[in-house]
Formats: structure tokens, C-alpha cells, sequence
């Protein structure tokens, strides 16, 4: 549903050493998440250090099944508020993953009635003419 | 129910250094993050306990995402200062007033690899500044040239030249001081022997009369520090170092370096003004203090802080650090044994990291008997300063 | 997920003790001064500060010269060493700054009356002043003249989605509340309406001689789902200054003084700047949660002990968000407390934001809101609460935010 | 010497982020001028530089413009030998020039050789043209 205004370029994700890894495999189109190997459990977003054990050596990159609900959304009706980038009206969804983490996003053919609290959605890739890689996310079957 | 003084209210329980480099290959985040577990492990306490955290402004991320790497919930008191170490002061006020337990002052910044080391090409605008005069005074010094730090200490350096005679043949001992205490300090990574005065007026002249030696290096590091009052002290691993007073100054007409607009331009009335308080408070006088730990980031500042901190008298000062002889430790005066900034990079915490090991009696250049050491940042504009002690 | 929420880290045992904490009745408001409140003030910040700092030296009785300390936002664009070069003072022994917006509203407070309480300044300004409706919105976006100063690895996480403004932000968080607690735009409405009805009341409030009914609540445009028009705060040019002096000090003042009872801070784990979305719940806001339980704690009061509060309100969910939090009625029931108007309005069980606040007065990040509560207790407000004893502020909400409770 | 530019770079512009200051506006508008203009407080005369909204000493918000005579003396200066811009090309010097009506400001010097420099010389303003939206006030040998 995100239409691109041609011209006008969206902001890129700002990349440092701590979420590189999350990063690179969006470029690949993978959603990875960071795990914490010691505690068996998946942080997000990315950062230096485990908040559960602190340790700063125990954190891999793990693939997510990319499956999650929709846990809430903002939906992006007037101009004053939106980056120009987008076509209006464009939703801003943050999206429940299994691994039990939450992303923010944006939805891919979903119309506007459709977005609702509790949908069940799946990642999808999109490659941009500028060079970068998206994710959003599209229904599923529940 | 207020507290009179905050004398002796508060002490340093624990610091976490991490190893400066030129380029040290990790996140400033991670860093922070990594310097706080260090010094938490130091001092015995838990970081579930931490519930305070204070930190300059411009020096890593700020408490809310380094509690996020730390797994830090509950914070009761956070703070940002802008001038020097000035956060300290919070810190000490925060754990006195019974505001939080455990306070954590951190600085992390890495200067030398560049804090933006953003590997993206991630689009952001400048930020949007409105009519304060501090962007008003760089709208009248840069069309001219007058661009960088070397270069506003610079035109206060000449006319202090003009005005007092100092000489460089005199001024060179600061860093000639330097780099013998830091040859010393194995975490110094800027000199593994000590200069010559012919070094000295050999270092190029980046911003006549300031030279490139008289200039603190860009450094990466990481140090964090835990404060708590005496009592809770007591049952930590560490000596406790009391924390006798601290102060921050700030006089008329000020501008960071910049203060041209004063009668007399080649004093620091904002560290007289700090000096004052933090005499008043800690009942102590500039003859008590054993180590004086002071702000060189630019040399120059060094004799004046001497000056101004009561250690010499008014136009003593280029004697005084003449030969080196009476700030070397073994001086009348041992100034910045761990080598300063000048040897260990652009670090204002390192001041305090070092007045603790002297305290402890565990620095790698440790002066005798040390049972005051002052520590006092902020030259050339609003200055604060400590006196810490053994307890 | 919701369990874990509820069972909140934040443990009594293993703060200081009560008897430490020596904020308690140490210091008082003293000053409260402000410029006029408008769309187009015409003049730069540093120029409203100065004369809302004037003002406020006058309104206490003091002189210039006894001022020795500062406490700034840190996203206020004038530094304390300008307003003194303006101002004339010539020497200060303490100054501090708050990060974090309008979190910062109430912090600026406890620095000062910490600063005051371990004896190193006797009377520190806390200022706010900015040109938010017509210059440097700091809401807008690149490729615009401004842009929010974010936090740059939150920053770039999400700005790439589009989600790139304040009421955004807290859209996400506030439909999550609505949603779970089954509440309409027209509950919501309430809230915007009883804070016009106290704007009504006040002549300098931007909205004072514009009504507002339920019905044009609900109507008003969409600005981002589900805040509409009146459910954001209006944007304003102005400066506020607050005076903060020992109690010793404040009894040979001219007014009088609103002792600080109580000034806590809260800052919860897994946040950012409002966008804390990856919490169990996110329909809570649970800095707050932690700054009201300090604040109990560490005054002895309880929540039913309040005569008058002024709420954070950037945006109306968060006024019932905070009822809860702040234990002033269980969780869930916040918009409850607000339907109808009758329990938060003048004359009610606990009326809220007097002067109009955010909504209607003005949005100068909460220094409004602090003066307000000082009329409070001075009994000089505009829509006054009779024998007002203890007033409440708030500070800004989905970020370390911060709290003050003033007595008589 | 004079300060030399180099051609393809930009000199830092009074107006940083696209618009001049509202404090510091009347200086750079007199600059256009061929004027120094110095910030007087109306009440009481005191000079406020830099410009400031408020008199720090009457604190009077009433405050004028007026031309200063243009002579002064050094007051001190900063040889850079290494720039710390790109529009400048080192050697160069900056000066604090103390005007004879009091206020000091920082400027460079037009023709005055770096040996020749010394505190107290007196010195009165020559205005230069670097850019074509760009004129600075400088400073030259008396007579």
C-alpha cells in the first residue's frame, strides 16, 4: 500500500556496528533478529549488550520465521504530519513477530479499512530504485 | 530538613576504564555499556542497584539507551550537563538528597575514529539552531577565520603572553611534564617516553602562539564511575574515596574559550568563583591539596589554573612550572600524574579516574601519602571542580 | 506478557530511605513569569526568556543579583551563560540541564531544589522558551528547516517507515490504549473540552475566547488515527521562567511560596522517545507508574490527597493514560474518569490542567503547567480550586518523564 | 598579510543556516554599509557586544545602532598555520581588534605583515568584498 513519490528520497536506516548484522540481511531479504545465546531469547532492537545477562559476547544474528499480527498502527492521513516521500493515506504498523519481539513497518497491499489490530501478516521485500532494501508486511493466512 | 553542606555527603566507590585507542572499533553504545559493567563489578555493586545516572551532554548515549543495553529498569534520576564534569555535581547532590542509591557519572566518546561513525549514508539535516548568542558569537569569529578550539585559546594565549611575559621555553614544561607521567601510565597511548624542550619548540605551530603539543590528542574511550554516600560505602569491595566537596563557577561576560568581551581576558574568574565554593564547603585550602588534577586540554590553561586555584600567586605561575621540578610528582605540587589529557587524549573523566587511583595509592605514578587531590575542569568557561579524600 | 507489566520491577526496599530525602519541604516556588502566549511572538527565544526571567525576579521580589543558578532543557536552544551576559548576573554557583523534551518539565525542578537542599545556590531559574508555532518546529522533518533531535539509532529505525512526527509516535501507543480499554473519540473527547472550559476562564490562554463542544471533537480533522484536531496540543511562541528558592529564603519573599513537597524523576527500561513499542504493554505509560510511586513514597501523600493537577497533555489519551498511572483510578478506568468531564473540571474530585493547558492554554513542554499549579496554591488562578493544599505537575509523557507535588 | 581564499571553496557566511540572526542583523545589514554597527543600551549607554536583547547592567530592552568610528587598536591575534577551514589558505591571521569606543571584535588584516603585527598597533577599519553575498570588515595600518 506505500506508494513512493518519485524525487523524493526516503530516509535510510542509520547503520552502526551494533545492528549492521540486522541490516545486511535486509539487504539479502532476510529478517534477522538478534538472539541472546545464554538466555535463549531474541532482543530487538539490536544493541551491545544482552539487558538480561550483560554479556557482550554471547549475541547472534538468528533468522525470523517473519510471521507475526499486526500489535498496532498509525495511519497517516494528512500532509502536515507525514514524510513527503509517501503517497497518503500510508500506514505505520508495528507488528508482533513469534519470536515474541515487535518491529515497526509498513504494510504491502493492504488497504487502509483492512489495517486492524490482531491481522495476521507476513514479511515481504521490496528492492527501491535507490539502491536500498525495505521490509513490510502483507496478510497471511492466520 | 535541608542539609547544610554537602561535605563529605557522598564518595566514588568504583571506576571502569575502558582501554583507550585511536580507533576502537566498537559503538559508543557499546562502550558505555561495557564501562558501567566494569565499574559496577569494581565497586561490588549490582546493576539491578543502579538507579541514578549522569553524564555530560555531548558524550555518549544518553542514560535512557544505555539502560536499555544494561537491562536497567527504574531509573530515579538522570541527568545531562554541558560544561566539563559538572554532572559530578548532580551526581553528588542526587545520592546526598537521597534522590537515588547508586549513581553512575559516564563519558564515552570516541573522538578519535570519529563519533558518527555511521556506515550508512543515513539522510539527516542539520539541526535548527535559533538566535542564541552562542551561534551568534560563531556568525562574528568564523567569516574571519577564526574557526576551532586552537584557535580561540590562541588569541587569549597571546595577549597572556603580552600581558605576563610567559615565554614558551616556559609554557613547554606542561607538556614535557605530560609526557614523563605518561610514559608512566600504560592506558597513556600518546607518548612511550618523555619529550625535550627542544621537541617542544620544534611542535608545529598549528595556531600561532598555541602549538600542536600544547593541544590534548583526540582519544576513544570509555569511563564510568559509581557514586553512593559514605554508609552504603562501607559495605562495597573498594576503599572508598569521600568525595569532600564540589563546586561549579561561572562569571560574568562568559563564553566558552571565547570571552574577549571582559576587561581582562587572561584570568579564569569562572574557576576563581569555583575555587572559592569549593574551599568554603570542603574547609580546606589550596596548601591541603597533595595532587592537583587540572584541565589541559590546551596548555595554557594550565598556569592559569594554578593562578587562579590559589596554588602560586598572581603572575607566579610561568615560574612555577619553569624546570617542572615543583609538578612533577615529588614537587611541591604534583599536577595530572597519569599524563593529563595532554598524554592520554581528550578525556575530561580521566581526572577524576586518576584523583581515585591517588587515593587508593594505586596509580601507576603515585605520588606519597596522597590524601587530597582536586580536581577542577572547565577552563575557559563555566569550570567545576572536586576535592576528593581519603576517608 | 501482561503479568510481567504488572509486577513492575519497582521495589520500596531498596530505595533510600525516606528520612533521606532532604528535597522534602527544603525548597519553594518562589516566581512564576512568563511573555504572552502566541502563534507569531516576533522576537528570538533568547529575547522571551530574558523578559520571562525578568518577570519572574519581579513577581518574587528578588533582585537580579541573587539569582546563582540555572536549570535548562537541554533542548532549549539559549544557554544560561547568554541569559546571564543579558541579564546581568554575575555569578552562579550551580547550573544543570534536562533532557528529554517535555520529560524534562519537572526534572528541571528536582535539579534545582536538589541544588538547593545540598546547600550550593539559594535561587535558581528554570526556563523554557520557544518559537514552536512559528519557527523551528522541532516535529518537522528533514528536507524541512528542522528536524527532531532524536536519539540517531531509535532515529533510524523508524524514520524509514514514514513514522517521523511526535503525534505519530504517540498515535501508535495511544490507538493500542483505545483498542485495548474499548474507549471512542467521543470519551476522548472530554478530556479536550473540560481543558478549553479552564481555558475559557483565562484570558492569556491562546484558545480563551473559543469554546469547544463534543461534537466539534469528534468532528475536527484527522490528524493522525485517532488524534484528531482538538485531541493535540497547540503549538506556541513563548517563554516561561520559575523561580526555585530555599524555604528559608521564600518566607521573606512577596509571595507565597509553594513549597516542594516531593520532585521525582521515573525512567523505565526498553524506553526510547516515545516510541517504547517494545515493551510487554505499550498502553501504559510506566515512567510515569515509577515517578508517581516515588513520589508517594518519598512524600506520604496518596493520590486522593490531591486537591488540583495539572497533567502532561501533548495529547489528550495521556491525560487518562496518567490518571492511571499516577493511581488516581485503577488501570483501565482513566477514561472513565474523564467521560462526562464532571470528576476532572472545577468543582470536581480532582480538577485537572486549570489554566487550559497544552490543549488550550499554551504548549511551552510543561513550565505553564508548573506556573499554573503555583497560582494553585498562591489562590490566584483563573479557575480556582478553593483551599487548594497539595497541586500535582507532571512532566512529558512517553519518555523519562517527572513529577512535583507543591503545598500550601 | 592579507587573508588569501581559495576560490572554490566557501567562506563561512554570518547567516549559517540561511538567515541572519535577529540579534546580529543590524551589524552585518551596516557591514553592507561600509559601517561598523555597535549595540548601545539606550537607558543607561552601556555597549552590548556581543548584541545581546537586554542591557546586563540597567536591563533595559531598549537598545540602539550606532556606527563606530572604525579605529582601534590590536588587541591580540592568532597566526593559523594550519587551517581549520577550507575556504582559507594558511598562513593566516585573525585579530581582536579593540575599538576605540570600547568593544572588541574579531576581524583580519588587510596588507599588515605577520612580523609586523603587534598588540597596541593601531589599526582602522577597510571593508573587502570576499563573495558576492559577502562583505567583511577588516582592518589596515592607520593613514
Amino acid at each position: 500500500m506505500v506508494k513512493l513519490i518519485e524525487g523524493i528520497p526516503i530516509m535510510r536506516p542509520y547503520i552502526d556496528l551494533d545492528n549492521q548484522g540486522y541490516w545486511d540481511a535486509v539487504k539479502n531479504h532476510k529478517l534477522v533478529l538478534q538472539y541472546c545465546t545464554k538466555c535463549n531469547r531474541f532482543i530487538h532492537p539490536p544493541r551491545p549488550m544482552c539487558p538480561t545477562c550483560r554479556s557482550q559476547d554471547t549475541m547472534e544474528w538468528k533468522e525470523s520465521s517473519g510471521k507475526g499480527i499486526l500489535y498496532s498502527y498509525v495511519m497517516f492521513t494528512s500532509p502536515k504530519m507525514a514524510y513527503p516521500a509517501y503517497e497518503l493515506p500510508y500506514a505505520v504498523v508495528l507488528v508482533e513477530l513469534e519470536e515474541g519481539v515487535r518491529i515497526v513497518t509498513n504494510t504491502h497491499e493492504i488497504e487502509p479499512d483492512e489495517v486492524q489490530i490482531g491481522l495476521p501478516v507476513e514479511v515481504m521485500f521490496e528492492d527501491l530504485p535507490d539502491g536500498q532494501t525495505v521490509y513490510r508486511f502483507k496478510k497471511r493466512e492466520a | 530538613m535541608a542539609i547544610d553542606s554537602i561535605k563529605d555527603k557522598a564518595a566514588i566507590v568504583g571506576i571502569g576504564v575502558v582501554d583507550f585507542s585511536t580507533d576502537i572499533g566498537r559503538t559508543e553504545w557499546y562502550t558505555a555499556c561495557q564501562a558501567i559493567k566494569l565499574a559496577a563489578e569494581e565497586a561490588g555493586v549490582n546493576i539491578d542497584d543502579i538507579d541514578g545516572m549522569v553524564k555530560s551532554v555531548d558524550d555518549g548515549p544518553d542514560p535512557t539507551y544505555t539502560g536499555k543495553g544494561l537491562g536497567i529498569d527504574n531509573l530515579l534520576y538522570h541527568s545531562e550537563n554541558h560544561w566539563g564534569t559538572s554532572a559530578m555535581m548532580n551526581a553528588v547532590h542526587a545520592v546526598a538528597g537521597g534522590l537515588c542509591n547508586y549513581c553512575v557519572y559516564y563519558q564515552t566518546a570516541h573522538r578519535a575514529s570519529g563519533p558518527e561513525k555511521c556506515i550508512s549514508d543515513f539522510l539527516v539535516a542539520r539541526e535548527f539552531r535559533d538566535d542564541s548568542l552562542d551561534m551568534v558569537r560563531y556568525d562574528y569569529f568564523s567569516p574571519f577565520g577564526l574557526i576551532g578550539e586552537p584557535g580561540y585559546v590562541a588569541m587569549m594565549y597571546r595577549r597572556y603572553m603580552h600581558e605576563t611575559g610567559i615565554k614558551p621555553e616556559q609554557l613547554g614544561w606542561v607538556p614535557i611534564v605530560a609526557s614523563e607521567n605518561a610514559a608512566r601510565n600504560t592506558n597513556a597511548i600518546f607518548f612511550d617516553k618523555s619529550i625535550t624542550i627542544d621537541d617542544y619548540m620544534q611542535s608545529k605551530l598549528i595556531a600561532d602562539p598555541i602549538r600542536e603539543l600544547d593541544c590534548a590528542p583526540k582519544v576513544d574511550g570509555s569511563i564510568a564511575i559509581v557514586i553512593t554516600t559514605p554508609e552504603r560505602a562501607k559495605a562495597l569491595k573498594q576503599e572508598p574515596v569521600i568525595i569532600n566537596s564540589v563546586a561549579s563557577g561561572y562569571a560574568l561576560e562568559g563564553q566558552n574559550y571565547t570571552s574577549y568581551t571582559r576587561d581582562v581576558i587572561t584570568d579564569l574568574p569562572e574557576m576563581e568563583n569555583m575555587a572559592k565554593e569549593l574551599y568554603r564547603v570542603g574547609g580546606m585550602g589550596p596548601k591541603d591539596i597533595k595532587v592537583a588534577m587540572l584541565d589541559d586540554t590546551f596548555a595554557p590553561y594550565v598556569p592559569m589554573q594554578l593562578e587562579a586555584l590559589g596554588f602560586c600567586g598572581k603572575g607566579e605561575a610561568p615560574a612555577f612550572i619553569e624546570g617542572g621540578d615543583k609538578i612533577r610528582v615529588g614537587g611541591q605540587l604534583p599536577v595530572n600524574p597519569d599524563g593529563g589529557e595532554i598524554g592520554q587524549g581528550r578525556f575530561i573523566t580521566t581526572r577524576i579516574v586518576e584523583a581515585v587511583r591517588q587515593i587508593r595509592g594505586t596509580s601507576t605514578n603515585q605520588v606519597a601519602n596522597t590524601d587530597t587531590v582536586l580536581v577542577a575542569s572547565g577552563a575557559g568557561g563555566p569550570a567545576d571542580g572536586m576535592i576528593c579524600r581519603k576517608e | 506478557m501482561f503479568d510481567e507489566y504488572l509486577a513492575r520491577r519497582y521495589r520500596t526496599t531498596t530505595r533510600p530511605k525516606k528520612e533521606h530525602y532532604l528535597v522534602k519541604d527544603s525548597a519553594a516556588i518562589v516566581g512564576i513569569g512568563a511573555t504572552e502566549f502566541s502563534k507569531d511572538s516576533g522576537r528570538s527565544e533568547l529575547q522571551m526568556v530574558c523578559e520571562a526571567v525578568k518577570a519572574a525576579v519581579d513577581d518574587a521580589g528578588l533582585q537580579m543579583e541573587e539569582i546563582d543558578g540555572f536549570v535548562r532543557f537541554e533542548m532549549d536552544y539559549t544557554d544560561e551563560m547568554h541569559i546571564c551576559s543579558s541579564l546581568g548576573i554575575p555569578k552562579l554557583t550551580y547550573f544543570a540541564e534536562c533532557g528529554w523534551g517535555g520529560g524534562a518539565s519537572c526534572s528541571t525542578i528536582v535539579h534545582a531544589a536538589a541544588a538547593i537542599a545540598a546547600g550550593v545556590a539559594e535561587c535558581i531559574v528554570c526556563y523554557r522558551g520557544m518559537n514552536e508555532a512559528s519557527g523551528r518546529r522541532y516535529g518537522r522533518i528533514p528536507g524541512t528547516p528542522s528536524i527532531m533531535t532524536a536519539p540517531r539509532d531509535h532515529f533510524g529505525s523508524i524514520l524509514p517507515f514514514g513514522h517521523c512526527t511526535p503525534p505519530g509516535w504517540v498515535a501508535m501507543f495511544a490507538s493500542r490504549y483505545l483498542h485495548e480499554f474499548d474507549a471512542t473519540a467521543e470519551d476522548l473527547a472530554w478530556v479536550s473540552v473540560v481543558c478549553r472550559e479552564h481555558a475559557n476562564r483565562n484570558p492569556n490562554a491562546i484558545f480563551y475566547d473559543r469554546p469547544l463542544t463534543v461534537q466539534e471533537c469528534v468532528e475536527a480533522r484527522m490528524i493522525i488515527e485517532p488524534l484528531r484536531l482538538y485531541d493535540c496540543c497547540v503549538d506556541t511562541d513563548g517563554a516561561v521562567a520559575i523561580i526555585v528558592a530555599s524555604a528559608e529564603k521564600a518566607k521573606k519573599l512577596k509571595q507565597k511560596p509553594a513549597y516542594i513537597v516531593g520532585a521525582t524523576q521515573g525512567n523505565a527500561t526498553e524506553g526510547e522517545l516515545m516510541t517504547s513499542y517494545y515493551r510487554p504493554v505499550i498502553s501504559g505509560l510506566p515512567e510515569a507508574w515509577y515517578t508517581g510511586q516515588e513520589l508517594w513514597r518519598v512524600t506520604g501523600a496518596i493520590p486522593s490527597d490531591v486537591n488540583v493537577a495539572q497533567f502532561y497533555d501533548a495529547f489528550s489519551p495521556l491525560i487518562p493514560m496518567q490518571l492511571e498511572e499516577y493511581g488516581f483510578c485503577d488501570r483501565g478506568k482513566g477514561m472513565d474518569f474523564c467521560r462526562g468531564g464532571d470528576r476532572i473540571r472545577l468543582g470536581g474530585e480532582l480538577p485537572c490542567n486549570t489554566s487550559g493547558s497544552h490543549l488550550s492554554e499554551a504548549y511551552l513542554h510543561g513550565m505553564n503547567l508548573i506556573a499554573e499549579a503555583v497560582r494553585q496554591i498562591r489562590g490566584t488562578s483563573t479557575a480556582q480550586v478553593k483551599n487548594a493544599e497539595l497541586s500535582l505537575v507532571t512532566g512529558g509523557l512517553g519518555i523519562p518523564t517527572s513529577a512535583i507535588l507543591l503545598r500550601n | 598579510m592579507s587573508v588569501e581564499y581559495n576560490a572554490d571553496q566557501k567562506i563561512p557566511h554570518p547567516a549559517m543556516w540561511g538567515v541572519l540572526y535577529k540579534s546580529s542583523t543590524p551589524f552585518w545589514d551596516g557591514v553592507k554599509e561600509k559601517r561598523v554597527m555597535l549595540q548601545r543600551c539606550k537607558s543607561c549607554g552601556y555597549w552590548l557586544n556581543p548584541p545581546r536583547p537586554m542591557c546586563p547592567k540597567c536591563r533595559s530592552q531598549e537598545s540602539e545602532w550606532v556606527a563606530a568610528k572604525g579605529t582601534g587598536k590590536i588587541y591580540s591575534w592568532v597566526t593559523f598555520n594550519e587551517s581549520p577551514h577550507s575556504a582559507f589558505k594558511t598562513p593566516y591571521e585573525a585579530v581582536l581588534v579593540e575599538l576605540d569606543e570600547g568593544p572588541r571584535i574579531v576581524s583580519n588584516v588587510v596588507g599588515i605583515n605577520s612580523d609586523e603585527l603587534e598588540i597596541g598597533m593601531p589599526v582602522e577599519v577597510t571593508f573587502e568584498d570576499v563573495a558576492e553575498d559577502l562583505t567583511l570588515p577588516k582592518f589596515k595600518k592607520v593613514g
